[in-house]
């Protein structure tokens, strides 16, 4: 479970430039003068931190991390010995964060950009509009065939998602929820019988022999609930590997039940 | 509230509502007043917009709901937007239909409707006539209804080589009549048992 | 025909469109009036619906197309009676994708990857199959990279009339607004590495 929470909870970033951002306003430095040997330090924090947390670093990051080592190390090399050239020096003398900082800036702009779609998406989310009406009776002519059309399939994927977005009149409450619920508790007693038939140990998928959705609900809180009453044990050996359900009560329940 | 505020909520409803309507007793219940008092303005509400001559809607009554109308004078013009000569589109009608055909197919009339919430005859007219979509057999059950599906016409069309090519539909939207609280968490409940 | 009966047609002509909407050309067509004539009266008109305190709904531009909507001040009313649409908000990562097609178009998927600093295959992927982005075109060049856009759906989803609509990009801002999910994050990380 844990690992579940954190993996979504790292995609509150959008990539290394975001970090970036987000560590260069935490420490309160100015973004054109960033001090390269703090903002490594922190990165390089963060990434160890995603690993130790075992998030799947993405390679994005780790590639970020290398190019702040390069230009933190490029900073400290003592500047070029004054070479003939004088006048020219100072011209072409590039600042190693130069394009970090480019880079930096640009995305900023599309993610303030983001923000500000973010709020007409909700405004227009408050402003309802209304299907066509069938003009059927109107119609008197109609062209047999697709010549001279002109839509794509994004026009139709358009269509659709418009209808999506139009609002649902509510449907009465009679017809909305007839179908049958089984109660938690039946699940908990039949998930005990089931795992005392299996020598007290099962899958956590077995425990879900029902595909639909209210079963595989009613199944979960069930597991949830039952190992809140310490009747059972849930354990995990590593990422990945199945997830084994015991009865606490063990074997020995085999005989009584 | 006011009567003019009332008015104005009513509008919104009702235009929202669409082809659904609203009853005496929804509307009573989102503009929380009495049954009888909403019976009595309505019928005033029914007589204004039919006096306004610089109004184009109308509130009809079918069936114990009230619903939004075009004016019945206006006829000729709506006639004439439907026969002028369009822009060699499909109607956002007939493309929505058609998306809903192409993803949920074969599927009924009656089904397109209900996603849709409106009358589908016309689009449905359309799409076959443009050989778009076609029969696919027959519902089982009473009324033994037309199913429909997309043609070999509609995938030379939009350049797909089969049905698998089209793009699949948003996570969030696969669903359509899913209850979306416990679609969320289904979703991730599933992705936790598929990942062991 | 005098105003108020123009002002009529109008409203039962875009009350039968709905959400396709009718834009000036198809409106000069059906009244037979200029569209300089039409843009004038359509600029009075929803004037007059915004000031008319017992009209509910008004006339808004999207993409291009006039179309009715029902007034934002009755959002609430009408949330009560309606079912939350299945489509939920775009994510982050699509929002932010959005932003650079739609301030950059045509532009390619990797062009869009430079200015991001990640993958974008799923935004994307999401963005396309809402209809809210659409291929325009190919890249000059050896992989002929996919070029992308965006389509009216997108116009009408933010509620723009055209891209001239869009904000304009936000030259050299201070400060970002930290948002709560990435402080929360931080806070629990912070707690782990102090554990350690």
């Amino acid at each position: 479970m844990i690992h579940m929470e954190y993996s979504v909870k790292v995609d509150a970033f959008e990539g290394p430039l975001d970090l970036l951002l987000h560590l260069i306003q935490g420490l309160e430095i100015d973004i054109y003068d960033i001090p390269m040997a703090d903002i490594t330090e922190q990165y390089m924090l963060y990434i160890r931190a995603m690993n130790v947390l075992e998030l799947n670093v993405a390679s994005e990051y780790l590639v970020m991390a290398a190019t702040l080592l390069a230009i933190k190390s490029r900073m400290l090399l003592p500047k070029h010995e004054e070479e003939w050239n004088d006048d020219e020096l100072d011209l072409t003398e590039e600042d190693p964060r130069d394009e970090l900082v480019l880079r930096l800036i640009e995305y900023r702009k599309y993610k303030m950009a983001a923000v500000e779609l973010k709020e007409k998406e909700e405004l227009r989310g408050s402003v309802f509009t209304k299907a066509p009406l069938d003009l059927s009776e109107y119609e008197t002519q109609k062209i047999d065939s697709t010549e001279g059309l002109d839509v794509s399939l994004y026009d139709m994927l358009g269509a659709f998602h418009k209808l999506l977005r139009r609002k649902k009149l509510q449907k009465p409450l009679s017809t909305r929820v007839t179908r049958q619920e089984i109660s938690i508790d039946k699940r908990m007693k039949e998930i005990m019988m089931d795992l005392r038939k299996n020598l007290g140990q099962r899958k956590f998928q077995d425990l879900f022999p029902v595909a639909e959705k209210s079963h595989m609900v009613v199944s979960f809180l069930a597991v949830l609930e039952l190992m809140k009453r310490n009747e059972i044990y849930v354990q995990q050996s590593k990422n990945f590997s199945d997830i084994l359900v015991e009865a606490i009560e063990g074997v020995t329940m085999v005989g009584q039940a | 509230m006011d009567k003019h505020e009332a008015q104005s909520i009513i509008e919104s409803l009702l235009f929202a509502a669409g082809d659904e309507g609203l009853n005496t007793s929804q509307l009573s219940n989102v503009l929380m007043i009495g049954e009888e008092a909403i019976t009595e303005w309505m019928g005033e509400l029914k007589n204004n917009y039919i006096s306004d001559a610089s109004r184009g809607i109308q509130i009809v009554e079918l069936a114990g709901t009230f619903q939004l109308a075009t004016k019945r004078d206006h006829a000729n013009y709506i006639k004439r937007l439907v026969e002028s000569p369009s822009n060699s589109s499909l109607s956002q009608a007939a493309l929505e239909t058609l998306a809903i055909i192409a993803y949920r197919q074969p599927i009924t009339r009656i089904h397109i409707e209900d996603i849709r919430g409106v009358k589908t005859d016309r689009p449905l007219q359309t799409l076959a006539s443009k050989g778009l979509i076609k029969e696919k057999g027959r519902a089982e059950g009473a009324g033994r209804a037309i199913l429909y599906g997309t043609t070999d016409e509609f995938l030379d069309y939009f350049g797909l080589k089969d049905l698998s090519e089209l793009p699949p539909l948003p996570e969030d939207v696969k669903d359509l009549e899913g209850d979306e609280e416990t679609d969320l968490f289904f979703k991730s409940l599933h992705n936790t048992l598929t990942n062991e």
